[in-house]
């Protein structure tokens, strides 16, 4: 750079570069926490997906789509209830916020109650990390850890979802936390919209 | 943009002493704790490959005190087999995990790249404290292998599936050890992630007024390139050291394959495949070794032109260099797969990457050397180790032309000629990059001067040295000479004894020379010459500030950047050079871009 | 300082070549009928990576030795090429370089892994467990027979599981400790691993393989010279690594067959 | 606080859109999963409508499309990328059928 450059941006653009994104550390964070978190459920599912196309006895033994569907419903309108408190929150509207992060929080503990019911049921069929009915022990293996980890991502949503809503409420935390927090959420409804098809519809009885 | 920068920095001074000294937020505190941990753990890999040397050359000979260590591993201090790959192991997961990745990106990363884009702090001090803390947690427990049950695993630090999945039945320390092993390694994971948290923030967003990204100096740049790569490496890793626990302690078999037997007995896995965790591994393991090379070109390259007192030919260029060598690194992570059984045609997908990969090499080892042409290089102990830096990188890297065809990969895979390579380009030049920056940044991380007599021995003794371990370790390699073996009993391998015992002398007095080095460093510490500001002459905004820094890096104030990093070779008023915080206007005898 | 460095580091990068040069430590006599490609894919190699070894430190000597501590009054230079001329100097040299050889690499790699085995290959399934290899030979029916992994007994000296009673393809199949083969002749090797990673390794075959359990992998190669060679394990499978070994005995045709007789026998 | 300002000039309407759309391409799969195609048909579909899923969700309900076009391009090349070159390993779990041991 030319010293004549270099005057020039002093006294002009140099001076003012800022954040690279024009986007608050915090949210930043987040989203390198959800890239990273991709890595992770992608080493999983292509874990899964390797070890399925490599076993020709890959059970398919879900009957019924009913609980799956349910659950995606509940999970996508947590996304919607969401947003609709990080929009009450801009718009200034405590209330409404609290009662919208509230409400998805009981979404998600909704959708957790039910995954665990599906497990049991499961459970109670005789399949296990290393055994099941119908075929080979992978899939219970892969079933659980890939779903055991996503369902421990909406459990720390739900309580994150808590703990922010609260101390929004107290004043400690702001719209912007409600918005961070609402990234986290929807990455969680995101994976879910690849564990669904991969893990239950691949494995429907026909 | 402001307001993030003082936001970050809104924690007051600590008083009490765990908060000063042990669970400290700051930065600085975090970094060099970093560099202790890294410093510990050198020490023990050190002595590992000591024991392990002297194994390798004589067989037989007691070894006083490992019996200490291990009753049944070292009866009456002659090592076992199983024992020597348990130390193997354990000092390759040390080394590269603890050393490599955490002195040259963690500890000095930690200290200098928030003083290097003028911030206050990391943007989050309490990730950064749980990063070191985790981390320290997972050396514990790595540590605690060495005296759990049958001792260590023996799997090497590839921990190849499935020897590392089907417990004890596989050999010593395949049950508890490799469990310990996956512990430290998934909990190593999230320091690490958790440190990226900071480091890309902390790049992007707390850059004070001026410091465009193109005027962040090239160790900065470094770092944020390292913590991008670490940020998805790691988290691969993470998963696939879960999936190993899975498979000891809940009985799944994601990587054991069915119908296998063990003692005459079938196991009860059944199913998995040893070549994902392969894949798994490589595709973190791969991106690992430019995690631990790529601090050290950003650090050498700052180091350098500090002492050559001119800028490099071209600041982006390394800079796009450094770019291209992290994005091929996820590219390119098959060819230590070669012959384990990939698919043949992948073997050459991999391959063509591979050779790519030795153009930004290439290309950044001759902006460093071309460099040096018309410069005013100044002699001391970091511009030494810089420029050994360079020497062992060239000489590590031109092997790499070997190990990238599959073809020559048929007769050099794991023989001594791996070793020496990843030795030579990313063992021994990552660490005269750490050696470099200590020497360079010792001043400025304990507010003394380290001895510059006893610099200059150790880097003599060390870089001879370095050449009389490893090159031979190629001839060997060469000569087909197996790696991973605790006694060469073949016939075949008799005749290159001499040559392993050559290397076990040049390894032990090397060893013995980075002992200089620790005195050096703590007599320094303590008794040292009290350090200048900025006793190199240097520009950058570390050498701006107070020596020690103090707690806010820059006493309450918030430089201002008015110049590209290295303004070197320059007329102004205190001599060559314009610090990029000097809002003197010089007349530049040379231009960037 | 600056000058002792340089005259090291050209030392040392002498001192370096002079075994590869003088050939003091290389790899045995090639006894393949592909080594050959591998063997001159490695010397082109050496060639192109010593040049670059020898050049890159030369210049780095020169330099320091040139520029370093060059008193008060010396000028600041730029290297007249300028990065640019670096940039295009390794992506036109060392491209071109490096390009070349992995092209020319591939066929040495074609030739063994990517091309199948003749139809009149002889088949061998070689056997890798802790810690020792176990080899398979048809017999006169050409056939294996199936393998019964949980029948594997060593005491009973089962290595392989066969089940002769059952299966006839079994009865006549001979299973050795030593690799013995003909000279001159294609051999096809079925390999398999019984517990962990194992690799095939011999050095003057010019052949380096994997034991993958769970899958099998073939592999196959010409021997054009009798004698007796070591198998070795190349993959780190336990305690016992260092210690698992075979021999291959290549042989006369006659001599081949005399041996298989003798096996036959003993079975 | 650009993203602010962006939700106000939006009306819910957009939000709404996305989300009912979300919901038709998940219905989508599960039409797919009762589709009488064979497995690996099947996965690349479904594959296909979930990447739209997950790219309509990241863009509109994590406000992708609303940051800066240099953070959208940051994120988006840098995880594809990263996501890509983790896919060098499919072939060979094709090779553990084909390759599976004892079957002569």
């Amino acid at each position: 750079m030319s010293q004549a450059d270099l005057t020039m941006e002093v006294h002009t653009t140099g001076l003012t570069v800022g954040p690279a994104f024009s986007i608050p550390t915090k949210k930043l964070a987040m989203w390198l926490f959800i890239i990273a978190d991709t890595m992770t459920f992608a080493a999983c599912l292509v874990a899964y997906g390797f070890l399925r196309n490599g076993t020709p006895d890959w059970p398919r033994p879900f009957h019924s789509i009913t609980n799956v569907a349910i659950m995606t419903f509940i999970l996508l309108t947590s996304s919607l209830t969401m947003l609709l408190g990080l929009r009450s929150a801009r718009a200034g509207d405590k209330a409404g916020a609290f009662r919208w992060t509230m409400i998805t929080a009981a979404a998600g503990i909704v959708f957790a109650l039910l995954h665990i019911r599906e497990w049991m049921g499961l459970i109670n069929e005789g399949m296990t990390l290393f055994k099941n009915p119908w075929g080979t022990g992978l899939f219970g293996a892969s079933f659980f850890s890939i779903t055991g980890l996503h369902l421990t991502h909406v459990t720390g949503g739900v309580i994150a979802l808590l703990v922010v809503g609260v101390r929004y409420k107290g004043g400690r935390y702001n719209a912007d936390d409600i918005e961070i927090l609402g990234l986290y959420w929807h990455f969680v409804d995101l994976v879910w919209m690849f564990v669904v098809p991969l893990v239950y519809l691949l494995n429907l009885t026909h | 943009m402001h307001d993030v920068a003082a936001h970050a920095a809104h924690h007051a001074p600590p008083t009490s002493f765990i908060r000063k000294h042990v669970f400290s937020l700051d930065h600085k505190v975090i970094g060099k704790q970093y560099y202790a941990l890294a410093l510990v753990a050198a020490l023990v890999g050190m002595v590992l490959s000591w024991f392990m040397r002297i194994h390798l050359a004589w067989t037989n000979a007691a070894i006083p005190g490992l019996q200490l260590l291990s009753p049944n591993g070292a009866p009456g201090g002659v090592m076992t087999p199983e024992y020597y790959l348990q130390l193997m192991t354990m000092h390759g997961t040390i080394m590269v995990f603890f050393v490599l990745t955490t002195a040259p990106f963690a500890a000095f990363g930690n200290f200098f790249l928030p003083i290097q884009v003028g911030a206050e702090d990391m943007p989050f001090p309490h990730f950064n404290m749980m990063s070191f803390w985790v981390t320290f947690v997972a050396f514990l427990v790595l540590m605690s292998s060495f005296f759990v049950g049958d001792g260590p695993t023996l799997g090497g630090w590839t921990q190849y599936a499935p020897l590392n999945a089907v417990g004890s039945v596989a050999g010593p320390g395949q049950g508890a050890g490799v469990v310990l092993w996956a512990i430290s390694i998934a909990l190593f994971c999230v320091g690490q992630l958790l440190g990226a948290l900071n480091f890309i923030p902390t790049t992007l967003d707390l850059r004070v007024k001026g410091m465009s990204l193109m005027r962040l100096p090239l160790s900065a740049w470094a770092w944020f390139i390292t913590s991008c790569m670490g940020l998805t490496a790691f988290a691969v890793l993470m998963p696939a050291c879960i999936l190993v626990i899975l498979d000891h302690v809940a009985g799944t078999s994601f990587f054991v394959a069915s119908n296998l037997v063990m003692n005459d007995q079938m196991l009860p896995h059944s199913g998995g495949s040893t070549l994902l965790w392969q894949h798994l591994f490589w595709f973190f393991g791969h991106p690992e070794v430019y995690i631990a090379i790529i601090p050290g070109i950003g650090i050498v390259s700052h180091i350098l032109i500090t002492n050559m007192r001119k800028p490099m030919l071209s600041q982006r260029v390394l800079i796009y260099s450094m770019g291209a060598l992290a994005v091929l690194s996820y590219m390119v992570y098959g060819h230590h797969m070669f012959v384990s059984g990939m698919n043949p045609f992948s073997s050459l997908a991999f391959s063509f990457p591979t050779l790519v990969i030795t153009i930004p090499s290439s290309i950044v080892v001759l902006i460093w050397t071309f460099s040096l042409y018309g410069s005013k290089l100044r002699i001391n102990s970091a511009s030494l180790f810089a420029l050994g830096f360079i020497s062992m990188f060239v000489s590590g890297g031109v092997s790499g032309f070997f190990l990238a065809q599959p073809s020559i990969d048929i007769m050099l895979h794991a023989t001594y000629f791996v070793v020496g390579h990843f030795h030579l380009v990313m063992g021994v030049a990552a660490m005269f990059g750490i050696f470099a920056g200590t020497y360079f940044w010792f001043p400025k991380m304990a507010g003394r001067m380290m001895n510059e007599t006893l610099g200059k021995i150790h880097f003599w003794l060390s870089f001879v040295g370095a050449y009389c371990i490893f090159m031979p370790f190629h001839y060997l390699g060469m000569a087909g000479n197996v790696r991973r073996y605790s006694t060469f009993v073949d016939d075949f391998l008799q005749p290159l004894i001499p040559v392993h015992r050559f290397i076990t002398i040049a390894a032990l007095i090397t060893g013995a020379a980075q002992l200089i080095f620790l005195y050096n460093l703590i007599h320094s510490r303590f008794w040292g010459a009290p350090a200048p500001d900025n006793p190199w002459e240097a520009t950058s905004l570390e050498w701006s500030t107070a020596t020690p820094p103090p707690w806010d890096n820059f006493g309450g104030k918030h430089p201002v950047v008015y110049h590209d990093p290295y303004q070197y070779g320059v007329q102004s008023s205190v001599g060559d050079y314009v610090m990029q915080t000097s809002p003197e206007q010089v007349k530049t005898e040379h231009e960037e871009k | 300082m600056a000058k002792f460095f340089a005259i090291t580091i050209i030392v040392i990068a002498i001192l370096s070549a002079i075994p590869i040069l003088r050939h003091t430590w290389v790899a045995p006599e090639d006894i393949s009928t592909h080594g050959h490609l591998i063997d001159e894919q490695m010397s082109e190699t050496m060639a192109e990576a010593g040049i670059s070894f020898l050049a890159a430190q030369f210049i780095l000597a020169i330099f320091v030795w040139r520029f370093s501590n060059p008193g008060p009054d010396a000028k600041i230079k730029k290297f007249p090429g300028g990065a640019k001329g670096l940039v295009i100097a390794a992506l036109l040299v060392v491209g071109i370089e490096v390009m070349a050889l992995g092209i020319f690499g591939v066929k040495a790699w074609a030739n063994v892994y990517l091309s199948p085995p003749s139809a009149d290959a002889m088949p061998i399934q070689v056997q890798a467990g802790q810690f020792a290899f176990y080899f398979r030979y048809p017999g006169p029916d050409g056939k294996l027979g199936p393998i019964h992994p949980e029948l594997i007994n060593e005491g009973s000296q089962n290595f392989y599981g066969l089940d002769p009673e059952h299966d006839p393809d079994s009865k006549d199949d001979i299973v050795t400790a030593e690799m013995a083969i003909p000279v001159n002749k294609e051999i096809h090797l079925l390999m398999h691993s019984k517990d962990v990673g194992h690799s095939f390794f011999v050095r003057e075959l010019r052949v380096q393989q994997d034991f993958v359990p769970g899958l099998d992998v073939s592999l196959h190669f010409t021997a054009t010279k009798v004698g007796k060679y070591e198998i070795v394990c190349t993959q780190l499978c336990g305690l016992g690594h260092y210690n698992m070994k075979a021999y291959l005995s290549v042989m006369s045709q006659p001599d081949f067959d005399d041996w298989m007789k003798k096996e036959a026998a003993m079975q | 606080m650009t993203t602010a300002e962006e939700h106000k000039s939006n009306g819910i309407g957009k939000d709404l859109v996305v989300y009912v759309c979300l919901l038709a391409l998940a219905g989508l799969q599960f039409v797919i999963a009762y589709q009488n195609i064979d497995i690996s048909q099947m996965f690349s579909r479904m594959l296909a409508v979930a990447c739209v899923e997950a790219g309509l969700a990241a863009l509109f309900f994590m406000h992708l499309w609303t940051e800066k076009r240099g953070f959208l391009l940051f994120v988006a090349i840098f995880t594809i990328s990263v996501l890509l070159m983790m896919q060098y390993g499919w072939t060979d779990s094709f090779r553990m059928v084909s390759g599976a041991p004892f079957s002569k």
